[in-house]
C-alpha cells in the first residue's frame, strides 16, 4: 500500500503532463513539434542497445568523471575557503569572475590546455558544475553551529578529526544541496561539451538531430535526457538518504508526529 | 593550578557593547572542587568559555598550571549549558562519548568499557544506538555529562550541567561528581544557580556579583568530605552556609539595581 | 575566537583579482602558451579600451544587463515562490519530485529551437533560456532551505497560533534566506552565462553575438576582453548579493560568527 | 509553436515591408550588408533587418516559424532541410568558389613542417570541420578521391573554426578544413594549404543560398521577388566593388585592418549554380550524409 | 477544562521503537494551576506536545473544553522545553516577543506595553534590540517566559521554564507565574522536576511514573492560597506535601527498575 502510494506519486505528474503533451500534439503540423505519438516511435527506433552503448555509455564516462572531480574539488576548496576567512576574501573575486564565464566561450581556453579529447570536455564538466559544490560548503561550513565548534575544540578534536567528525558531517546537508544541483549542471554541461570538438556522445547525437532536422529523433534525445537526469537523481537520493539519515530523522522525527 | 588575573571580556558586535565580566580574580588548585554562583546573566559561561580557552579575553589572563590559555589547555573536558546544541546531531549517543576518546587515542577496548561506565554512570545504559535528538532534553543532558566523565579529564568545567534534571537524578549526578573527583583528583569548577547544590557539592564557592561582574564573596565549605543527600542537607552549618550564599547573592543583585 | 589575523576582505579581494592578471600577463610572455591564442593582460586590457570607445559595446553591454536583470528576477520570483509552496506542502513535494528532477537536467541549450521557434532572436528567446536554466537553481535551494526549518521554531510558531501567512513570513522565509542568497548568487551567475550563451549560439543582441562576432574574426584579444567584461560583471554582481547578504542575515551564524567576538 | 510572436517583423507599414533576415555574420554576407546600406533594398520598399545566428540550428527553425522572412544556409544543410521535409525554398545565390586553385576562401590547411604534402596525403589523417555530416567533410572527401586517396579512413572532428588555428598549431587534429579569416592566420603563421576543397568539387560550385519558407512564397510572392531582386543587384555590385565589401567587414565583424586587407574574397555570382549542386548532393548521398536523394527542383528556384 | 483521556505515544523512528506514554488520564479544571513532575526522560514533554495539539497521540484523546485538540487551540501558549531553539534567531528580542502578538492582531500601542510589561517581568528591561544569540541561557528561557506572558493566554503550558535561571530569579519567577494565575484567571499546566517548586506552584500535583508512563498518584496542595517564598516553604504541611511526592517519585523509579 505504502510502496504503491510512493509510486503513484512519483509517476503521477509525469504521466497526467505526458498525457496532456500526447494529446494537445496529437494533430500538431509544426515542423518542429511534431506529435509526441512520433517522437516515441522515433524513440524506439533511435534508442537501440548498440546507439546506447556508442553514445550514452562515453557521455556516462565523461559525466561520472567530470562531477566527482567537481564534487571533490568545490568541497576541498569549499572546507578551505569556508574555514579561512583571508582566504576568502582572496579567491572571491576570482572564482566570481571566472564562474560568470559562459563555459562555451572559455572551450578555446580549456582547449588550449587540454587539447580537445574527452579531458577537455571533463574539465568543461568540471568547470561548470564545481559553483554550487563550492559555493554550498563554504556556506554549510561557515554555518556550523558555534557550539558545536567549542565543544569539539574542548574535547580536543583538532585537525582531520574536526574536518571529518564534525564540519563536513554538519555541513554534509549543504553540501549534499549543492551536489544534487551540480549533478544536473554536469548534464547540461555534458551536452554542451559535446557540441565542440566531439563525435560521439549524447549531446553530439542531440546536436547532429538538430542539425539534420531529425527533429521527432531530437525530442526523443531531449527525453532521454531527461530519463537520464532523473534517474540519476534517483540515485543520487538514494546515496544521500543513507548518508544522511540522522538529518532527516532529527527534521522528521519531530515534524512527522509520530 | 587554575589562575584567573584581572579577567576583562566585553562583548561588541556593532551597536551593542556589553561588558560581561569586568575583574575578574580568584584561583583554583589543583584538585579542588569550586562552585560558580552568580545572578543569570552574570557572565558565568563567560567565564569558563574564557578558562577553557574557547574565547579570547578582552583584558586580564588565565593561566593554567603556569601556562597562559590561548586554546583549550589538554585534559580539560567541558559540559556546556547549550546541551541540545553540544551534541552532535549526525552521531549515536555512543559515537558522541567515544569520539573525543577517539581523539585521545584511547584503545579500542579501553575506549569501550569507558563509554559503557559513564553512560551507565548517568542512567542512560542501553540508550548508545539512540540518536541525540531521540532523547528527551534531561537524557541529553545527561549524554553530554558521560561524554565529560568517559574523558577522564584533568579539569573539568562544568555550565549548569544538571539544569534539565529531575531531583532524583539530579541527586544521583552530584554524587556521581563528588565521587569522581574523589576518586580522580580530577579539578572540578562547577557553574550552577541552585545554591543548594553549590553548597552540597563544593569545597568552595566563589559568588559573582551581576554584570559589570565582579568577585562578590568567596567562602569555604567547612562540610565533611563524607557528604550525602540526606544528612548533609539537613546539617546546620549547611543551612547556615546556605542562608550566606544567599545573602550574597541578593545582595550582588541589590547593587546591581543600585548601579543601574 | 580566531586568532589568524584578518585583513582588509577588498584589498584581499583586489589583491587576488591582481593576481589573476598578473598570471594571463605571464603565461604568454614567458611563452608558457602561444600569446595568439592566450594574448598579455596588456594586450586585452587594449582591447577593451577599443571596445569601450564603441557604441556597440555599450549597447550591447546594455542588451545583455537587460536580458540578465528581467530574467533572474522572473526566475528568482518563481524559484522562490514555487520553491515555498512545494517545500511546505509534503504532497506537492511528493508529487513534483520527479517531474522536477526530469526537467531539471535538460540543457536550456537544447531547448534553442523552441526558444527561437516562439520568439525568434528576439529579448524573448534569451529569457525563455535565462528564465529556464536559473529557476532551478533558487527552487532547489529553497526546496532545501524549507526543509532545514528547525523543528522546535516552527512548533513555536504554530502553538502560538501563527498564520499560514505568519508562519511563512516569520519561520520559513527566514530559515531560507540562507538558502535563497545561495540560490541567487547561483541563479545569478548561471543567469549571466545563459545571456551570454544564447546570444551567442541564437544571435540575440548583446555581449554574447559580440563574442560570437569576435570568434568568427579571428579578433583574439577582443574575445578576451569581452569575456572579461562578463567575468567583471560576475564579480559586481557577487558584490551586491554579498552586501544584501551581509545586510538581512546579520542574525546568521555565518555572518555573526565573523562580527561578533 | 505558433505564429503568434511574430510581432511587425514581416509585417508591412505603408507599403513597406519590414523584412529580417537571419545571418552568420562571416564574409560570406557582406553582399547583403553592403546592399543594404546602398539602399537596393528600400528602393525595393523593403526594410531590412539583420539578425546573427551560429548556424543552421538557430536561422532555419526562425525562417519556418517566420520569425525572419529570410535566412541564410549552406546548400548542404538546406538540401538535408528538403529530404527531411522542411518545408523551405532558396531564393538567392549566397555565395560560390573563386574557382581559382589556391586562392579560394575555404580550403584542407597543414603546419608547415608536416608530411603531408598533398590532398592524397590526408587519407587516414584526423581532419578538423567546423560541422561533421556537412559541406566540409563532402568537399575534403571529394578533394581527396580526385587526388587518388581513399576518403573512406579520414577521421573527421567536429570544432569551431576559430578554434581550429590553436588545435593545428598543437598538433590536435593533422589538418584543418577552414573558411576565411581563419585560413589566412593558419597561412600568415606558417601554415599550407593542401587542398582548394571547394574548387576540387565543382570550379564553378555554389557554396550558400538565401531561402525562405514555402508559407511566405505562397502568401507573398511579390516580397519575395522584390528580395530576390534585390540580393541579386547585392550581389553583383559585391563582386564588382572588393573594396567596398572589404569596408563594410569592419561594420558588422571585428576582423581587424590588417586582416581584411589581406583575406581571400569569395565570388558572388547571383545564380545558384544548379550542376555543381547537383554534384553536392550526389556525394553527399554517397557519404550517407543524406538519407535519401535531395529533390533540388523542389528547393531550387 | 483539559481532558486528558487514555493517553498513548509510541514514537518509531526505524529500528526504534519507544513508548513513552502507555496511559494518562487526568484532567485539569479551568483556572486551575497544575504541577507535573516525574522521572527525567518519562514523557512529560511529549504529554505537553501532546495536549499543545503539536504531536499526535497513538492512543486516546486530549479535549479542550470539549472539543477534540487537532492543531494548538487558540489562546494557548507554551514554552518550550529548547528554550535555546524556540527563539527565533534572526528577530530580535523585543520581535519575538512582539510576533504573536502580531499574528494575534493585537493593536500596536497595546502589543508595545504587553511586550513593554513582560520583559520587566522577567527581568529583561533595555534588552529588546539585542538577538537572543547574545544573550546568556537563563536569560534566552526568560525571553521565551515573557513572551508566553505577552500573549495573554487561557492555558498556558510550560515545560520546565524555570531550568537555567538562578536561584533567586526563580523564585522571582516563581511568584510571577502565581500572580498572572491569581490575576488573569489562566488555565496553567507546569513541567518541573524540582519538587520544592511543583508544591510551592501548584494547586495540584500530578506525578508521572517512569517509562511506560502512567499516572502514579495526584495530590491536591492544600496551601493557602496567598503564598511566599520565606513562610510557605517553612510550613510543616508544605514539607509534609514535599515528602510525599518525593517518596512517590522514588516509587516510581523503583517499579521501573523491577519492571526491567
Ligand atoms: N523524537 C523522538 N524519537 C524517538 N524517541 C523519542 C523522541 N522524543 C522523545 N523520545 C523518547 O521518549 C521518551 C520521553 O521523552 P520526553 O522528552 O517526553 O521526556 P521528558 O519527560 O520531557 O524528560 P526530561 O525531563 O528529561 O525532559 C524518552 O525515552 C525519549 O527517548
Ligand atoms: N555572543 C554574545 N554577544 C553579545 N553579548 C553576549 C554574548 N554572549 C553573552 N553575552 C552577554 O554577556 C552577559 C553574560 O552572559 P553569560 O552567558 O556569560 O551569562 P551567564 O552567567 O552564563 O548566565 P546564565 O546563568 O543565564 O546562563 C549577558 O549580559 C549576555 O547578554
Ligand atoms: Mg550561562
Ligand atoms: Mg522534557
Amino acid at each position: 500500500m505504502v510502496v504503491l502510494k510512493r509510486i503513484l506519486f512519483v509517476v503521477g505528474l509525469p504521466a497526467v503532463l505526458f498525457a496532456g503533451w500526447f494529446f494537445l500534439s496529437e494533430g500538431s503540423e509544426s515542423f518542429y513539434s511534431p506529435p509526441l505519438r512520433t517522437i516515441l516511435t522515433a524513440f524506439g527506433d533511435t534508442w537501440k542497445p548498440d546507439r546506447l552503448l556508442a553514445d550514452v555509455v562515453p557521455s556516462l564516462l565523461r559525466l561520472f568523471a567530470g562531477f566527482l572531480l567537481a564534487s571533490l574539488i568545490g568541497i576541498a576548496l569549499g572546507v578551505a575557503i569556508g574555514l579561512n576567512r583571508n582566504l576568502r576574501a582572496v579567491m572571491e573575486p576570482v572564482l566570481e569572475f571566472f564562474r560568470a564565464i559562459p563555459p562555451p566561450v572559455l572551450v578555446p581556453v580549456i582547449m588550449l590546455f587540454a587539447g580537445i579529447g574527452d579531458g577537455m570536455k571533463v574539465i568543461v564538466i568540471v568547470f561548470g558544475c564545481v559553483w554550487p559544490v563550492l559555493l554550498n560548503t563554504v556556506e554549510g561550513v561557515r554555518a556550523v553551529d558555534s557550539v558545536v565548534l567549542d565543544t569539539a575544540r574542548a574535547y580536543g578534536l583538532t585537525g582531520p578529526a574536526r574536518l571529518t567528525r564534525v564540519i563536513l558531517p554538519s555541513a554534509s546537508p549543504r553540501i549534499a544541496a549543492g551536489l544534487r544541483q551540480a549533478l544536473s549542471i554536469a548534464i547540461i554541461l555534458m551536452v554542451i561539451s559535446e557540441m565542440f570538438a566531439s563525435s560521439n556522445g549524447l549531446g553530439f547525437t542531440i546536436v547532429q538531430f538538430q542539425r539534420s532536422f531529425a527533429i521527432p529523433e531530437m525530442w526523443s534525445g531531449i527525453i532521454l535526457l531527461g530519463l537520464l537526469g532523473f534517474a540519476l537523481s534517483l540515485l543520487f537520493r538514494l546515496a544521500e538518504r543513507r548518508a544522511l539519515r540522522w538529518y532527516e530523522g532529527l527534521r522528521a522525527a519531530q515534524r512527522r508526529a509520530g | 593550578m587554575l589562575e584567573v588575573k584581572g579577567l576583562r571580556k566585553v562583548y561588541s558586535s556593532g551597536n551593542r557593547e556589553v561588558e560581561a565580566l569586568r575583574d575578574l580574580t580568584f584561583t583554583v588548585d589543583n584538585g579542588d572542587l569550586v562552585c560558580l554562583v552568580g545572578p543569570s546573566g552574570c557572565g558565568k559561561t563567560t567565564l569558563l568559555r574564557c578558562i577553557s580557552g574557547l574565547l579570547t579575553p578582552t583584558g586580564g589572563s588565565v593561566k593554567v598550571n603556569g601556562n597562559a590559555v590561548t586554546g583549550p589547555p589538554p585534559g580539560m573536558a567541558v559540559v556546556f549549558q547549550e546541551y541540545g546544541r553540544s551534541l552532535f546531531p549526525w552521531a549515536s549517543v555512543w559515537d558522541n562519548v567515544e569520539l573525543p576518546l577517539k581523539q585521545k587515542k584511547v584503545p579500542k577496548a579501553r575506549r569501550t568499557q569507558l563509554v559503557e561506565e559513564a553512560l551507565d554512570a548517568v542512567g542512560l545504559t542501553g540508550t548508545g544506538k539512540a540518536y541525540p535528538w531521540q532523547l528527551s532534553g534531561g537524557m541529553q543532558q545527561r549524554v553530554a555529562i558521560a561524554r565529560a566523565v568517559a574523558y577522564e579529564p584533568e579539569t573539568l568545567l562544568m555550565d549548569e550541567p544538571f539544569a534539565a534534571v529531575d531531583a532524583q537524578t539530579r541527586a544521583d549526578l552530584e554524587d556521581l561528581v563528588r565521587s569522581l573527583w574523589q576518586r580522580l583528583k580530577v579539578t572540578v569548577l562547577f557553574v550552577t544557580h541552585d545554591i543548594d547544590e553549590a553548597v552540597y557539592l563544593g569545597r568552595r564557592v566563589v559568588m559573582l556579583s551581576s554584570s559589570p561582574t565582579v568577585v562578590q564573596d568567596e567562602l569555604v565549605v567547612d562540610l565533611p568530605a563524607e557528604r550525602d543527600q540526606l544528612h548533609t542537607r539537613a546539617d546546620p552549618k549547611f543551612v547556615a552556609l546556605r542562608t550566606r550564599v544567599y545573602e550574597q547573592i541578593q545582595l550582588a543583585k541589590k547593587g546591581a539595581a543600585v548601579q543601574k | 575566537m580566531t586568532t589568524a589575523h584578518r585583513g582588509n576582505p577588498v584589498l584581499l579581494g583586489s589583491a587576488g583579482l591582481a593576481g589573476l592578471l598578473l598570471i594571463v600577463e605571464l603565461l604568454p610572455r614567458l611563452g608558457l602558451v602561444n600569446e595568439r591564442y592566450l594574448p598579455p593582460t596588456s594586450r586585452i586590457a587594449a582591447a577593451l579600451a577599443d571596445e569601450a570607445a564603441t557604441a556597440t559595446f555599450w549597447q550591447s553591454l546594455g542588451d545583455t544587463l537587460y536580458a540578465w536583470a528581467i530574467g533572474l528576477l522572473i526566475a528568482v520570483v518563481a524559484g522562490v515562490l514555487a520553491g515555498l509552496v512545494i517545500g511546505s506542502v509534503p504532497v506537492l513535494r511528493a508529487l513534483t519530485a520527479s517531474t522536477v528532477e526530469f526537467l531539471r537536467p535538460i540543457p536550456s541549450v537544447a531547448l534553442i529551437p523552441l526558444a527561437v521557434l516562439l520568439y525568434g532572436t528576439e529579448l524573448g528567446s534569451t529569457l525563455i533560456l535565462v528564465c529556464y536554466a536559473a529557476f532551478w537553481q533558487v527552487l532547489v535551494q529553497v526546496l532545501y532551505g524549507v526543509a532545514d526549518v528547525d523543528p522546535v521554531a516552527e512548533e513555536t510558531a504554530r502553538s502560538y497560533r501563527f498564520s499560514t501567512w505568519g508562519r511563512v513570513r516569520h519561520v520559513l522565509w527566514p530559515t531560507a534566506l540562507p538558502y535563497v542568497f545561495t540560490g541567487v548568487r547561483l541563479a545569478a551567475s548561471v543567469a549571466l552565462v545563459l545571456a551570454v550563451t544564447a546570444e551567442l549560439v541564437i544571435g540575440a543582441p548583446g555581449l554574447g553575438k559580440e563574442i560570437a562576432t569576435a570568434q568568427n574574426s579571428d579578433a583574439v584579444a577582443t574575445m578576451y576582453a569581452l569575456i572579461v567584461v562578463t567575468g567583471a560583471l560576475g564579480v559586481v554582481i557577487n558584490l551586491l548579493t554579498r552586501t544584501g547578504e551581509r545586510r538581512l542575515l546579520a542574525w546568521h551564524q555565518s555572518i555573526r560568527g565573523e562580527v561578533a567576538v | 509553436g505558433s505564429d503568434k510572436g511574430s510581432g511587425d517583423s514581416g509585417g508591412s507599414s505603408g507599403g513597406v515591408d519590414n523584412v529580417t533576415v537571419g545571418v552568420i555574420p562571416i564574409i560570406d554576407v557582406a553582399p547583403i550588408y553592403l546592399g543594404q546600406s546602398k539602399g537596393f533594398f528600400k528602393t525595393r520598399n523593403i526594410e531590412l533587418k539583420m539578425e546573427a545566428g551560429q548556424g543552421g540550428a538557430a536561422i532555419v527553425p526562425g525562417v519556418v516559424s517566420n520569425q525572419f522572412q529570410f535566412g541564410f544556409s549552406n546548400l548542404t544543410s538546406l538540401m538535408i532541410a528538403q529530404t527531411k521535409n522542411v518545408p523551405i525554398k532558396a531564393v538567392a545565390a549566397g555565395v560560390s568558389t573563386t574557382g581559382v586553385q589556391g586562392k579560394d576562401f575555404g580550403a584542407v590547411v597543414v603546419k608547415g613542417a608536416s608530411p603531408i604534402k598533398t590532398a592524397k596525403d590526408l587519407a587516414g589523417k584526423k581532419i578538423s570541420v567546423n560541422t561533421l555530416k556537412n559541406i566540409g567533410d563532402t568537399v575534403t572527401r571529394e578533394s581527396v578521391r580526385v587526388a587518388g586517396g581513399d576518403p573512406s579512413k579520414i577521421e573527421f572532428v567536429e570544432m569551431p573554426f576559430p578554434n581550429m588555428p590553436a588545435a593545428l598549431d598543437k598538433g590536435d587534429i593533422d589538418a584543418a578544413w577552414v573558411v576565411e579569416p581563419q585560413l589566412s592566420t593558419i597561412k600568415a603563421a606558417g601554415g599550407r594549404e593542401v587542398a582548394s576543397t571547394f574548387v576540387d568539387t565543382d570550379p564553378k560550385l555554389t557554396i550558400a543560398a538565401y531561402f525562405t519558407s514555402q508559407k511566405l512564397l505562397a502568401d507573398k510572392p511579390d516580397l519575395v521577388k522584390r528580395f530576390t531582386e534585390a540580393m541579386n543587384e547585392s550581389l553583383t555590385y559585391a563582386d564588382a566593388h572588393p573594396d567596398e565589401v572589404r569596408q563594410i567587414l569592419s561594420t558588422y565583424t571585428k576582423i581587424d585592418d590588417k586582416a581584411r586587407a589581406q583575406v581571400v574574397l569569395p565570388k558572388w555570382p547571383t545564380e545558384i549554380n544548379k550542376a555543381s549542386v547537383q554534384k553536392l548532393a550526389e556525394l553527399g548521398t554517397t557519404d550517407g550524409i543524406f538519407a535519401s536523394a535531395p529533390d533540388l527542383d523542389k528547393l531550387l528556384p
